[in-house]
């Protein structure tokens, strides 16, 4: 098997390959052609499609979301480039109000396959209006499907599923985990990643690494962070399990119940903003289902609610580190199961 | 009101230069009496359970409530030269667009009604009609229409169909930076697009010299490149030979147009409008051109119609209505489970 | 003292107050003529100010955000309305990436004393578009403080805090409680409300009713929703505590734990969506701080993660009711204290 | 490219006529010159520790940075006519306009190498630049610069103060709504504000045929009933000749205006671009018509230069920028703590 090394090819090699299966799939957005989407998600695309199936749009986000809108409900299967998740806000709108609830409130007539493929993440010195994570503020809008994938192969397989799912669904790929050669890369090395087409079923998390004394829970680029901080871990002795959640919507409660439930102790990790987010949301869930398992209070990690810095000491101050996560969890490991902080 | 009314001589003549025939011009009449006997009809029942006091959540019909009478021209004029496969995209003042492109009455007041018969199972309601067949959708959100028929036209254009899309917004819509991000985008890829303006001079309570730095929205649109209509908005033969042009440049892949419709709401923003944003004369000013007394006058002067079978048609058409009424009326509320289904699918 | 009915005059006299007493006060938004920005949060100024400080924009959200970002950073206090929290999408990029963002991104430079002002709820048949609550999102992004009035007290008081915070500080008003006549009221009929200018502190939460067995944590609408819940239980036997949060950010963590530590019990009631928003928020802060103290998982009752229905029947069954907060409290309380299903 | 050089008898008659002095104009030339010194030693800089691979993460300035030497008679043209209390916010490419602003090149260096002693003590970075004695702003997101620059406007109009506004934009930028939305409040306002398109030909690797459906954006603000100007941006007197009008216009109380000037990025859209979408020739052409060497001709043959008066200039303006990345690299780095200071004021 052809090995991969990072998500952006893998991501686009899946929509590739849906192309070739389905005239109706076309890409949309900003230099999706000579760039590849910047992120890669779209590369080669346009070499092998053409500007009539890869376009580059103006640049005005309400408006192309809006056409996908139109043009996913005229039939196409639109996969449309939000290059950055930080350009969100502008065609928010678009997204939120008309892609997200145009089945629901049409009573189920109007089908919404369309498929947003955005760079996520910090870490390289991009600063605050392009380093942001906000999986969460999409998690919370009805209507979407979230994926966060953290490795190759669920990158291909996630997105072949987000493809062929008559639904709005939102790929974030981290730009840490994309491999391409200008940005450091915190994924896997060498990944088996079958060529031809597969599925990764929306709405399983996976369990990375199995432990006894903690769940580290995580998506995207922080498992990887967790999975390098279980291994410092085990070196002092500490056995953590890694949970990576894979999709937000629809979430897979019952794994990270019963991890939760094996370990009895849970550290949650995200790299979006801490409150209001992804971390409560799983707290909540875990607490619901694990309740007279947890041996101390749910703790989490995140970026402590504030922009994201420019100044590289000030940036990794706020994004979750090994090094935190290790203090964290050696914290949540010696927290008795007393009350403690958040 | 700027427009002169044309001579019995110049009627014949424009009738003849936009191939109106009988039949057309009675059924843009009959179009425009259902339209006006709907909307109506909305109204009046609309106002029941909020007497005394107007209460937007009592009576049979809840929420806001926006209705186009005065405006039937402008849906008249565009949408029957449409078909089935053509798209519409409308707003939050949608049902005389609805009907104009022929979505089944009955169905339109029992979605109004929240009914499980309703074009949307009752989920949808007024600002948020849909129709698959007959490719309608609208949006309760101001400007949200043009790129949503811009993608419309983007399909069909990619598919090569000879089929239109056609984008709804009012005057105060247009302002919104989604019609010059659609403008561009229309342009730029020579969509099957026809965006028109309903320009009935206020936007809620705002007045256009308040909002529009200009008089009229089509000057921007000449500003992009391509062909921009001004026309009588109460008039629905002025509005239809803009239109006319615009949607068969449209199917022939000779790109898009934009067309402005000047036109007048009788009725407030929304029902329960205290309306003290205008004058009681200037609504007169406005109903002296009224768009159905105005084409009933010329189908007499074509002889094509005298004043009982007009007033036939006007019987016929409060007909129709009333039985799309009874039937929302006598349709079940859907199930409150089915709440919780149809998020996704 | 005068009384007052419903928060919208109180909001509008607070800001007349302010623009009374500052020159750099501006109103800015659609409607806020004549209309009084539709839900009456500035009724009576363009009468008192004239149009050249109450201006009507036009419809162009980004645009008119933009300029309050524009003119706060030149020395205006503008008060901006947001007419529905619905269409925030149509100017969010102005909101989270610069009017929240530009005091940090400057080193603190640029003050942003930005107010915005916006109508948010359902339960009247409005639908899908105009029925959200959406208070969540802005509370997830740093940069905003987030104030959600429950009374009109409150209402004047928290607005005159926010129109003299340097930050930016949006205000939720829930249309049933805006005391207009066209809307159902479900606020306090009448109330004692200086007419003088005072302040309510930011980040204060308000036990509204004190209860030995539960606590229901509630902000705007749901906290009258959760007195009336509390009343009824209170036949039953069931001492119910009524927790108001009154603002979600700053967030008053310590009066939210004591209660919890109190009752042991928790049932957040939230109008907003359920997932990945106010609910898991509270829940993750609860668990941390009441660990030990909780006898059964914290419960939540919120939107089920749907678009608002429009029929009555269908929205009645997604928005919380005074009924389901009983039967959801009863469950609570009825619950071991071991694990249960969220 | 598309404007003939003047004559030496034009040339004579147009500084007369635009009141150009000997100090002004060397004074522009040393400006350009610092500029263009800037955005090479930071170039240079960048480029430090990302090789043999190119790691926008790695090195002593991370993160995507976006030049704009080549568009130096843009920032020239304009930034020198306004005062300090005039207002300007730029965009995702600021560095030209913020020292043309006359924003102190240290601390924008100090600022783009994330420095305690930076403009925004390091939060902000090299698209995040503010000045608030100078009242200099900008912004990452493409498109955000014009209602900010209008709000600026506002605030001014509405104490009846005397300064302007000045809205810097790509023309990719322009084909934003908030261009569209802008122009329209600006015009019913009266603001006064001036709106300045850098018109480089590209938006990221998307030239303009592909993203503009016309050939300029100032055709789309004559829709608007403001004055629209299209200049020559690698012709820092033809860009100042505009300005000057415009922004006495608006200091006046007259009213907005745009100005397109058409320019070229000689580098990439950022540093480490590898530029597939366009020409190497193209770039040479555009070389050919260089702003600084025009000026530095134009100089000569004016008589108010001459080569090693030049060549001094030049010196002179990269031991100001050395001293400026000097300071910056001397600087501390920010105390990690100060990461969670400053979300509220
Ligand atoms: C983005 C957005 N902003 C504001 C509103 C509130 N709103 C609903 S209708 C309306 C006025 C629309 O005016 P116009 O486009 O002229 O249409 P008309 O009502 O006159 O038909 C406004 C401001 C909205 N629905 N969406
Ligand atoms: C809303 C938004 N969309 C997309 C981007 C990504 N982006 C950054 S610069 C740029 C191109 C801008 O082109 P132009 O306005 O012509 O300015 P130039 O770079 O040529 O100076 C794009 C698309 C962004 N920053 N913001
Ligand atoms: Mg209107
Ligand atoms: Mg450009």
């Amino acid at each position: 098997m052809r090995k991969l090394r990072g998500i952006a090819a893998a991501i686009a090699e899946a929509v590739d390959q849906e192309m070739a299966a389905d005239p109706a799939v076309v890409v949309l957005g900003e230099d999706v052609t000579y760039w590849g989407a910047v992120f890669g998600f779209s590369m080669g695309l346009m070499q092998r499609y053409g500007r009539e199936r890869v376009v580059d749009t103006p640049i005005t986000e309400q408006t192309f979301m809006g056409m996908a809108v139109g043009a996913a409900a005229a039939g196409l299967r639109p996969v449309v480039s939000l290059m950055f998740v930080d350009f969100l806000g502008a065609g928010f709108d678009q997204m939120f109000n008309h892609m997200a609830k145009n089945h629901y409130m049409s009573g189920g007539q109007v089908a919404m396959p369309v498929t947003v493929l955005t760079a996520v993440g910090g870490g390289y010195g991009d600063a605050a209006q392009h380093s942001q994570v906000l999986y969460g503020l999409f998690a919370h809008l009805p209507g979407f499907k979230v994926v966060v994938p953290a490795t190759a192969y669920d990158a291909k397989g996630l997105t072949t599923s987000a493809l062929r799912d008559p639904n709005p669904v939102l790929v974030f790929g981290h730009k840490l985990l994309t491999g391409l050669p200008f940005l450091p890369f915190e994924g896997l090395e060498e990944e088996e990643v079958p060529e031809s087409p597969y599925t990764v079923e929306l709405g399983r998390a996976a369990v990375r690494r199995e432990g006894r004394d903690l769940t580290l829970i995580a998506a995207g680029l922080m498992v990887h962070r967790c999975l390098r901080a279980a291994d410092r871990l085990a070196g002092e002795g500490i056995s953590a399990e890694v949970v990576d959640v894979r999709t937000l919507v629809p979430l897979d409660v019952e794994t990270l119940v019963a991890s939760a439930r094996r370990t009895g102790r849970v550290l949650i990790v995200d790299e979006d903003y801490q409150s209001y987010g992804m971390s409560g949301e799983l707290a909540f869930r875990i607490q619901a289902g694990a309740f007279g398992a947890l041996q101390a209070p749910i703790r989490r990690l995140a970026v402590p609610d504030v922009p994201i810095p420019f100044s590289e000491p000030l940036e990794r101050a706020v994004i979750p580190s090994v090094d935190r996560i290790c203090e964290e969890a050696r914290a949540l490991l010696g927290a008795a199961a007393a009350a403690s902080s958040p | 009101m700027w427009k002169p009314e044309p001579s019995d001589v110049d009627l014949r003549y424009l009738v003849e230069q936009d191939q109106l025939t009988e039949d057309g011009l009675l059924q843009a009449y009959r179009t425009m009496c259902t339209i006006r006997a709907f909307e109506e009809a909305i109204a009046e029942r609309y106002a029941v359970g909020k007497t005394p006091r107007f209460d937007m959540a009592s009576g049979p019909i809840r929420g806001e409530m926006h209705l186009a009478v005065g405006q039937e021209a402008v849906a008249v004029g565009v949408c029957p030269l449409l078909e089935a496969k053509d798209a519409v995209v409308s707003t939050h003042r949608p049902h005389h667009h609805a009907l104009a492109k022929g979505v089944d009455p009955g169905r339109l007041a029992a979605e109004i009604f929240g009914r499980q018969t309703g074009l949307c199972q009752g989920k949808g309601g007024h600002m948020h009609l849909f129709d698959r067949e007959l490719n309608f959708a609208c949006s309760g959100i101001v400007g949200a229409s043009f790129p949503q028929a811009a993608g419309a036209a983007f399909a069909f254009r990619h598919r090569g169909e000879p089929r239109v899309a056609v984008a709804f917004a009012g005057e105060g819509a247009a302002n919104h930076g989604t019609f010059a991000e659609t403008l561009n985008a229309a342009v730029l890829w020579q969509l099957p697009l026809v965006i028109v303006i309903e320009d009935n001079l206020y936007a809620d309570s705002t007045p256009k010299w308040a909002g529009l730095a200009q008089p009229h929205q089509f000057q921007r649109a000449l500003g992009y490149n391509l062909p921009a209509y001004l026309v009588d908005g109460m008039d629905v033969m002025d509005v239809r030979r803009a239109a006319r042009r615009a949607i068969e440049q449209a199917r022939q892949g000779r790109g898009p147009s934009v067309i402005e419709a000047v036109c007048y709401r009788y009725r407030g923003h929304f029902e329960g409008d205290a309306e003290e944003y205008r004058t009681r004369e200037e609504l007169e000013r406005w109903r002296a051109l009224d768009p159905i007394s105005r084409l009933g006058g010329r189908l007499r002067r074509l002889g094509w119609a005298d004043g009982d079978r007009l007033a036939r048609i006007e019987a016929e058409a409060r007909d129709v209505v009333a039985a799309a009424v009874a039937f929302a009326e006598r349709s079940p509320l859907p199930d409150p489970g089915e709440a919780l289904t149809g998020v996704f699918g």
